[in-house]
């Protein structure tokens, strides 16, 4: 083959992929950095992160509004990656925030932490902006790896070693389905570009094409895996509830919207042409999900399996605007994705200050009292948990409605009615988060802990993030609906 | 000033800020600022009273972009109508009285308990405002949470329970109301609506079957706040559990949301439908008439009893709605005022002995009017105006609804629904005499002391306003009938007659089918073919 | 010209208002009282004017409505706050007010140093205003709240001793008793109004209105179910069966209470609403039957309780409702006039007689609480040959019992004559005229037996007062004899405005005033009877036969109370030892209440208990739960499916797989 | 190329044998290792596609995957290890902790 490299050279635009460049940069910095830092200071690295995130949101803004590919259309910066990026920075900078308090107490503040979260997040962004195959894969795998890393940070928590290996294990077998559904697509389109693929689904038969119809399939699972669908679901629970907090917050919000990008990607673009198919199948799982997340997290005591389970919940409420097939579902998950991020890392930051040390993971019942003895906390609290439960004027309830809108749009009324009826349900278990703060005497002082500035200032975000949505939503809306249609 | 509606509704929001600048401790100071919040916003509500027309307009509107994105545009759209607007002022009548009846209940977590109120008054306020559905909805859920709070940390015993059951009831009924308000969004859209104002959705010719279904999930939402029979059992355990103050807006205001949407939305929306489920929750309304004035009957707790009594209140508010002719209308929205009155003063009242004696039990009192004889002329005064008796102004109401589903097609549920009369009679007087009559041999009961001043100035009002109502309501039925008026003319579904007079007087049962001249797009809309997603 | 009615009801307003709310601060009762009196006093002025002014117009025009306010208008449905004053209405201004100012100023006696002194004239005065409305309301929802209102004023004083269980009981039982007649009268009223409106476009419920278009109403039909509700309203008003019960035990309020309101005025308002209906009642047989059956029958089961009551104001309560029985029969047959006329002589000797027994238990109370005696003050076997205490009692109290009695030349002699007349030769009933005047005379017999039996038993005989208390009976002070006198000076003259044409004749053309002067009122009624009804000649010979038959009923009566009560007062005693069922039977008041109690009153508690236990608790809130906790349950099925192993959670994903690939493969 | 289908055979038997390894083995070791063989007849089929298509992008992709895999067992061993030291066991069966 003739490789003219000015030409190659020619086609890679280094501007696409700026954001990832930054960070990856910044990671390796930092891991050469973190040797000169002394334990007690590893929090001066979380800054840095931050301000390294921040500078890529930034670049990240810039492209709005085009569709810039590159790397021979490869990877694309369009306002459906950069609205996911944005997603994805913003998790890790929360997810920084409350680290290093978490850390700190739980004695395993290794400076590897912050490189580590931001080269999941290079796997994310890359997740989403990923037209090729390949780099979804690629995205892909240095995400999942970089949080088995994380689920299994605390080496010297039993929990977070089972974690770890637990994640570890089904992310690899459920990489190995992903995989052959590639290898499948491949093999029937005989490329893996995402746009190609597109145009040759229906000349190669479509819906017809068994092949292709595996392929799809088997791809489909492994990101449903990533997400947290029923019954590829069965990880997160034990997951979340070994990883170090901090983590767990990163790990429900980031992989997950990562998930849903590649997803739409690969569901809107590539395989248009059987909605037929994958929206049926995306009706039963949505169902699926959201039934057996929320009915077992009202069974939960663990204040973390609870949220695991309910993370469990809201893919299912995402797959029902997905199931939908309709732009006002699609942009539903994005912004849903958007504020769940801020509302459910908030209440992990609540629970990385609640949680005692060697004891992290606290029950509800720990949360008795709350309310009274620091009402600001509670308060906060109180916020993320209407927002999950989906109450105006949260952004929960904001996304919710679009969810359930593009289902209702579509004629999928009973969905529609499922999911409500099943978000009905789900108010029960964070309203008793919130019955044990306010309404049970508790006999805790909580004073074991003060909050951080860092872990301050993420709580105020994410309760802003979770209430001004709720009110104003429709510039954020707007930017959800671009960014479907530019995809 | 043209943004007074909005000026009144966030008046209290400004109050929870200033709240929130007070210290925890000094309640003096925090129930003040609360007080003056809303009494200011009384004064407030004021002008939109005298600034009112007298027609079936909506007034005072403000219209301004909210939420346009995607498929959806949600517009800040607020105005009032004679439905909404004497609900409007009750609200901010009884909030002060609220405020002031748990002054000295409330010790613990004043400022929390303040605020809440506060918010309360507020989403009720937006809600009885709304003209958009989706604002609606959000004022709606939102009047949800300070309730919550409320029955949660300052309520009774079993007030866990209460307050849970009471969130999941209300929450169910709503969300399905939510599915179908999309859905009705949806079909406005295929006739060119841009937005949620109430007003497009009138002229939308829907189809009868899909009517049916719509008014079924919006009618589940207002009938489990309403409450009616069978789906009240919230309301019992909601009412004895929370304060007093919380009582006291559950009774007289939130109640009323559920009535106030059936009128404002279920009924003229569905008109078809409206006639379809006229039968059904008839019946369900006379049943909970006599139903739940049996149950109140045998009940043991003062404030369980009450709270069943407005049960039946409400069946009566209920089949005077739909009774769909201008009397009945009346009468319901009339009693609508009525109740708010008549049992939030009771509510206020049962409070006044708790506060003294810490239980609600019949059985506790007997002979208090010896004991506390301002106290019983004033429950007397209550009661009676509980019971309809002529004069006071729950007669006015229940004697219009009563006349109103007489000449409907509801007359025999109607005939039913009299006896209620005196049911009520036999419970609410049962329990006077129990309470108050008799002799006094409990020694708690001998130290018990009379109203003091802050009490009387509570219940005065509200008394004031029971005897205006009864001997003088006409001119709140002016304010109300051109828009009762513009309802009817909604809800009616056979081709408008020359006839004056505005009453389908038999069941337009053989109406079922659209008239031919709504040839307009009736689309059944099954399976809406879904939004293209956009390739590339 | 009668720009000034309104001050009729207003003064008794405001004397309810200044007692009820500065009455504490005043404590002074003799202001307290004066102000009660005086207010009902004024409007007693008012109304005499308000009669003079209304005989001064020829006859056709005596039919004045004077409205105030618009009260409600809604739709259709238009209610005014307006008053009509024709001759019925002025009638019965003229007896409330003036009764009423009589016991108001025996009241300030008979009341003196109660507890709560000034609520007593404050309930005294809202009744009063109340009964006003009711008599001068010119629409049908008018005269329900004054209807209500009674009822409202009625349960205050029954239950103004309210400390004493029975008195609240009795409160709340007329109260409810009486609601449910109201129930009867709202119906009546919605259909008249529906029915009315719908068929003939005439939406209206003023008196005057209807009865212009009485004649589109149809015989029969839709009437009788018009006037069968309103009349379950009368019964529950007038005490009448069924709902009777509840005027016995009203007698649990203090005395002047029993004689204004549950003789004198209150009682009354059936009978005057069915006069105000006369249009409409008389187009419907069937209600005119069941009004005249059940007031005959109620007169003369009534009547046999009495007789074997020992309380004197129980007695006077069973005979309140026998004499109601009168009433109601002179309205069922027709003769409208008759049945006013005896409202009105009733009035005036049973309101004598209530507070002529007033005035005794007042002075055996006094007399027993000297010597510190628990005995009840108001039972007759306590009694006996008091008139050498209380001479001036003892007349009224005679006179007015000749009066009930039916003695020629007392006022009740002829308006009870008058009705049972009627009942004999009325053209509506055909042969059931036979049964009302056969109950008619024989209650007539009973009357006249159990109100001597009192007499006798209270005033004659021995003195059988706890020894030693007798040295504390006296006369009541004139505040308290006064009324009566004026009360028994009406119970002996009251009668002559209404002799019947039969007598007049005799005595020198004498006319029947009072039927002149309500003629306009029933005009339409007497009509309408003339022109449908079949009237058979009856001789004036037998019209004089059957005066002279009651002439000899109430001496009968009055021998036999004699007999056994005087001359031989073993004879009773036998009796009961005799037929001890009977006795027990008409003593316990034919155990209608026990009947009430176990049909009705305690299967609704049942019911209640059971809906609430049963079906609130178990049923509705149990299907709540119940979905709570199959949803938990099933939480907590499936959460076990989390069983921690990986390859169970790799199974699960296998399974995912295959089952997605396997269907879409297969399907 | 007819025998195109002799490979996929062979891979989808592989991927098969990994899967069921998967699922029934305990060590966690034997489990990554089951999990590689899927991945090498992921590779398999990848580059029997590529060959069969003529072109390259299959083979490219294998190369990924093996690096990926590589990377993956750096980290996987890494942490059975950590489990190992804390457990004293690489039994899957120990890794239990957390349920329901």
């Amino acid at each position: 083959m003739d490789i003219n490299v000015a030409q190659l050279f020619q086609t890679i635009n280094l501007n696409v992929i700026m954001p990832e460049v930054i960070l990856s940069v910044l990671g390796m910095a930092l891991l050469l950095v973190n040797v000169f830092v002394p334990s007690k200071s590893k929090g001066y690295l979380a800054w840095l992160s931050l301000i390294g995130i921040i500078g890529a949101g930034f670049v990240a803004v810039t492209g709005w509004g085009t569709t810039v590919s590159s790397f021979n259309d490869s990877v694309v910066q369009d306002s459906f990656s950069i609205f996911f990026k944005m997603i994805f920075l913003l998790a890790a900078g929360l997810a920084v925030l409350i680290s290093d308090q978490y850390m700190s107490r739980e004695d395993c503040n290794h400076g590897e932490l912050y490189p580590i979260i931001l080269f999941t997040t290079v796997g994310m962004m890359l997740m989403a902006a990923a037209t090729d195959l390949m780099t979804i894969f690629l995205g892909l795998e240095l995400m999942s790896i970089s949080l088995y890393v994380l689920a299994g940070f605390n080496r010297d928590s039993i929990k977070s070693n089972e974690a770890g290996m637990k994640y570890f294990l089904l992310g690899a077998f459920s990489t190995g389905f992903l995989l052959y559904g590639m290898a499948l697509i491949y093999g029937v389109t005989g490329t893996t570009r995402i746009a190609k693929i597109a145009g040759l689904v229906t000349q190669v038969g479509g819906a017809g094409n068994t092949m292709l119809l595996i392929g799809m399939f088997l791809t489909l699972t492994g990101f449903l895996f990533k997400i947290a669908a029923a019954p590829f679901h069965m990880w997160t629970p034990d997951v979340y509830e070994g990883a170090p907090t901090p983590m767990t917050a990163f790990m429900s919000a980031g992989p997950k919207a990562a998930g849903f990008a590649a997803m739409l990607r690969l569901l809107l673009v590539v395989f248009p042409a059987m909605k037929a198919e994958w929206s049926d199948l995306l009706w039963i799982l949505a169902v699926l999900t959201m039934t057996v997340g929320n009915f077992t997290a009202l069974r939960q005591d663990n204040i973390k399996r609870m949220l695991a389970y309910s993370s469990i919940a809201h893919a299912g409420y995402c797959l029902v605007g997905f199931a939908s097939g309709t732009a006002t579902g699609m942009s539903g998950i994005l912004f849903y994705m958007l504020s769940y991020t801020f509302m459910n890392i908030g209440a992990f930051a609540v629970i990385v200050l609640i949680g005692k040390k060697g004891e992290p993971n606290g029950t509800v019942m720990d949360y008795a009292g709350l309310g009274h003895k620091r009402p600001l906390l509670a308060l906060a609290m109180t916020v993320f948990m209407f927002s999950l439960a989906g109450m105006p004027p949260t952004a929960g309830f904001i996304g919710k409605f679009y969810l359930f809108s593009g289902a209702v749009q579509a004629g999928y009324i009973w969905l529609a009615i499922i999911g409500v009826l099943n978000s009905a349900a789900s108010v029960y278990y964070y309203l008793r988060v919130i019955v044990f703060m306010y309404f049970k005497p508790g006999e805790e002082e909580f004073d074991w802990f003060n909050v951080s500035a860092p872990v301050a200032l993420a709580l105020v975000v994410s309760a802003a993030g979770s209430l001004i949505p709720g009110i104003i939503p429709s510039l954020l809306l707007q930017f959800a609906q671009q960014a479907v249609k530019l995809i | 000033m043209s943004n007074i509606l909005s000026v009144m509704t966030f008046l209290p929001i400004v109050g929870v800020l200033l709240l929130l600048f007070i210290p925890k401790g000094s309640n003096g100071a925090l129930r003040s600022v609360a007080l003056v919040t809303t009494v200011v916003t009384f004064i407030a509500s004021l002008p939109i009273l005298t600034g009112y027309q007298t027609n079936a307009e909506y007034q005072f509107v403000e219209n301004v972009p909210w939420i346009a994105a995607g498929p959806f545009a949600m517009r800040y759209n607020i105005g009032i109508d004679g439905i909404s607007l004497w609900l409007v002022i009750l609200t901010t009548f009884i909030m002060p009285i609220a405020v002031l009846s748990t002054w000295t209940a409330v010790e613990d977590k004043v400022k929390e308990y303040m605020i809440c109120l506060l918010i309360l008054e507020t989403a009720m306020l937006g809600a009885f405002i709304s003209l958009d559905l989706f604002l609606f909805y959000i004022f709606w859920e939102l009047m949800l949470i300070p309730m919550y709070f409320m029955i949660g940390i300052w309520g009774g015993k079993n007030r866990l329970y209460a307050t849970v059951k009471f969130f999941i009831y209300t929450l169910v009924g709503s969300l399905l109301m939510l599915v179908a308000l999309i859905y009705l969004y949806f079909l406005g859209t295929k006739t060119g609506i841009t937005d949620f104002s109430l007003v497009h959705f009138f002229d939308l010719k829907i189809d009868p079957a899909t009517q049916t279904w719509l008014f079924a999930a919006f009618a589940l939402a207002f009938a489990v706040k309403v409450p009616m029979f069978p789906v009240h059992t919230w309301l019992p355990d909601a009412h004895t559990e929370a304060p007093t103050a919380g009582s006291v807006i559950l009774a007289a205001i939130m109640l009323k949301m559920g009535t106030y949407g059936f009128i404002r939305f279920a009924m003229p929306l569905f008109p078809e439908a409206t006639h379809q489920f006229t039968p059904l929750i008839a019946t369900l309304a006379v049943i909970g008439i006599i139903y739940a004035a049996l149950v109140a009957m045998v009940q043991e707790d003062v404030k369980k009893l009450v709270a069943y009594s407005s049960v039946a209140h409400l069946g009566f508010v209920m089949l005077g709605l739909f009774a769909l002719n201008e009397q009945g209308i009346t009468g319901a929205l009339l009693q609508n005022l009525n109740h708010g009155i008549s049992t939030g003063a009771l509510f206020l009242i049962v409070g006044f002995i708790y506060e003294r004696r810490h239980t609600r039990l019949i059985t506790d009192f007997g002979g208090l009017s010896k004991q506390m004889p301002i106290f019983a002329v004033i429950f007397m005064i209550v009661t009676l105006s509980s019971v309809a008796l002529p004069g006071t102004n729950g007669f006015v109401g229940e004697f219009l609804i009563l006349v109103g589903g007489f000449e409907s097609s509801l007359r025999w549920w109607t005939i039913v629904a009299s006896s209620g009369v005196i049911f009520a009679a036999v419970y609410m007087l049962w329990m006077f005499q129990r309470v108050m009559f008799g002799e006094l041999d409990n020694p708690k009961n001998q130290a018990l002391l009379d109203l003091n001043a802050r009490e009387i100035a509570i219940m005065v009002p509200l008394l004031v306003m029971i005897f205006v109502l009864g001997v003088y309501p006409n001119p709140f039925i002016e304010k109300m009938t051109p828009s009762i008026k513009k309802v009817i003319a909604h809800t009616r579904i056979e081709p408008v007659t020359t006839a004056k007079v505005a009453v389908p007087a038999v069941a337009p049962a053989t109406e079922a089918a659209p008239p031919a001249d709504h040839a307009a797009p009736v689309q059944p809309v099954t399976e809406p073919a879904a939004e293209k997603p956009a390739a590339h | 010209m009668f720009d000034n009615v309104w001050l009729i009801p207003l003064f008794p307003l405001i004397g309810f208002l200044i007692n009820g709310l500065l009455g504490k601060k005043i404590k002074n009762e003799t202001i307290i009282g004066s102000i009660g009196a005086l207010a009902v006093f004024s409007s007693f002025i008012v109304s005499v004017l308000t009669f003079i002014k209304l005989i001064g117009l020829p006859s056709a025009e005596r039919s004045v409505n004077i409205k105030i306010f618009t009260w409600m208008t809604a739709g259709t449905f238009n209610a005014d706050i307006a008053f009509l004053i024709d001759p019925l209405s002025c009638l019965m201004l003229l007896v409330v007010t003036g009764i009423g100012t009589l016991i108001h100023i025996y009241s300030i006696g008979y009341m003196h140093g109660e507890e709560g002194f000034y609520r007593f004239f404050a309930y005294l005065n809202l009744f009063v205003f109340s009964m006003l409305l009711l008599v001068t309301g010119n629409n049908l929802l008018l005269m329900f709240v004054g209807w209500e209102g009674v009822g409202l004023c009625s349960y205050l004083l029954i239950g103004y001793y309210f400390h004493k269980k029975s008195a609240g009981d009795a409160g709340k039982k007329a109260f409810v008793m009486n609601r449910v007649g109201d129930f009867g009268f709202l119906l009546g009223t919605f259909t008249l109004f529906w029915w009315l409106g719908q068929n003939h476009g005439i939406w209206t419920i003023q008196f005057t209105e209807l009865a212009k278009n009485a004649n589109l109403f149809p015989t029969g039909g839709v009437v009788t179910v018009i006037t069968l509700c309103f009349f379950l309203g009368a019964t529950g008003k007038s005490a009448q069966i069924p709902l009777y019960t509840w005027l016995p035990d009203a007698m649990e309020g203090p005395t002047p209470v029993s004689a204004l309101i549950h003789a004198a005025t209150m009682v009354t308002a059936g009978v005057y609403m069915i006069g105000r209906m006369s249009f409409l009642f008389i187009r419907s047989p069937e209600t005119m039957m069941t009004v005249a059956v059940v007031g005959a029958c109620t007169a003369f089961f009534a009547a046999t309780i009495g007789t074997a009551q020992n309380d004197i104001k129980r007695v006077l309560a069973y005979s309140t409702v026998s004499q109601l029985g009168y009433m109601f029969i002179g309205m069922g047959v027709g003769a409208f006039t008759a049945g006013i006329f005896h409202l009105m002589t009733h009035a005036f000797f049973k309101a004598c007689l209530f507070l002529g027994s007033g005035a005794v238990i007042h002075s055996m109370h006094g007399a027993l609480h000297h010597i510190h005696s628990h005995d009840d003050a108001q039972d007759m076997r306590n009694m006996g040959g008091l008139k050498k205490y209380m001479p001036l009692t003892y007349a009224t109290f005679l006179i007015s019992t000749i009066a009930i009695a039916g003695v020629p030349g007392f006022s009740g002699f002829f308006s009870k004559d008058e009705i049972l007349w009627q009942a004999f030769s009325n053209p509506l009933h055909g042969s059931v005229n036979m049964l009302i005047w056969g109950l008619g005379a024989a209650a007539a017999l009973l009357t006249a037996f159990y109100m001597f039996r009192l007499v006798f038993m209270t005033f004659h005989g021995t003195c059988r007062i706890k020894a030693g208390a007798e040295k504390h009976l006296h006369e009541s002070p004139m505040v308290i004899v006064f009324p009566l006198l004026v009360l028994a000076f009406l119970a002996l003259v009251g009668g002559y405005i209404g002799i019947p044409k039969l007598l007049g004749d005799v005595f020198g053309g004498i006319p029947n005033y009072l039927e002149h002067y309500l003629e306009p009122v029933f005009a339409n009624a007497n009509e309408y009877m003339a022109a449908h009804a079949h009237h058979a000649e009856h001789s004036h010979s037998l019209e004089w036969g059957l005066m002279g038959l009651s002439v000899v009923i109430a001496f009968v009566g009055i021998a036999i109370a004699y007999t056994l009560y005087m001359a031989s007062p073993e004879i009773p005693k036998k009796f009961t030892s005799a037929f001890p069922a009977l006795h027990r039977a008409v003593f316990n008041k034919w155990y209608i209440d026990e009947l009430y109690d176990f049909m009705i009153v305690n299967p609704c508690k049942s019911l209640g208990r059971f809906l609430w236990k049963g079906f609130d608790v178990l049923v509705v809130d149990g299907i709540v739960n119940g979905v709570a906790h199959v949803v938990m349950a099933f939480g907590g099925v499936i959460r076990y499916m989390q069983t921690g192993q990986i390859y169970n959670y790799a199974w699960s994903m296998t399974f995912g797989v295959v089952v997605i690939i396997g269907y879409y493969l297969f399907k | 190329m007819d025998n195109l289908n002799n490979y996929l055979i062979v891979s989808a038997v592989l991927f098969s044998i990994g899967t069921i390894g998967v699922l029934t083995r305990k060590n966690a070791i034997v489990m990554f290792m089951c999990i590689e063989l899927m991945l090498n007849a992921v590779n398999l089929t990848f580059v029997a596609f590529s060959r069969h298509l003529g072109n390259l992008d299959g083979q490219i992709f294998v190369f990924f995957i093996m690096t990926v895999a590589a990377a993956e067992a750096a980290v996987g061993l890494a942490m059975f290890i950590a489990f190992f030291n804390n457990r004293e066991s690489i039994d899957i069966d120990d890794a239990n902790l957390m349920k329901w």
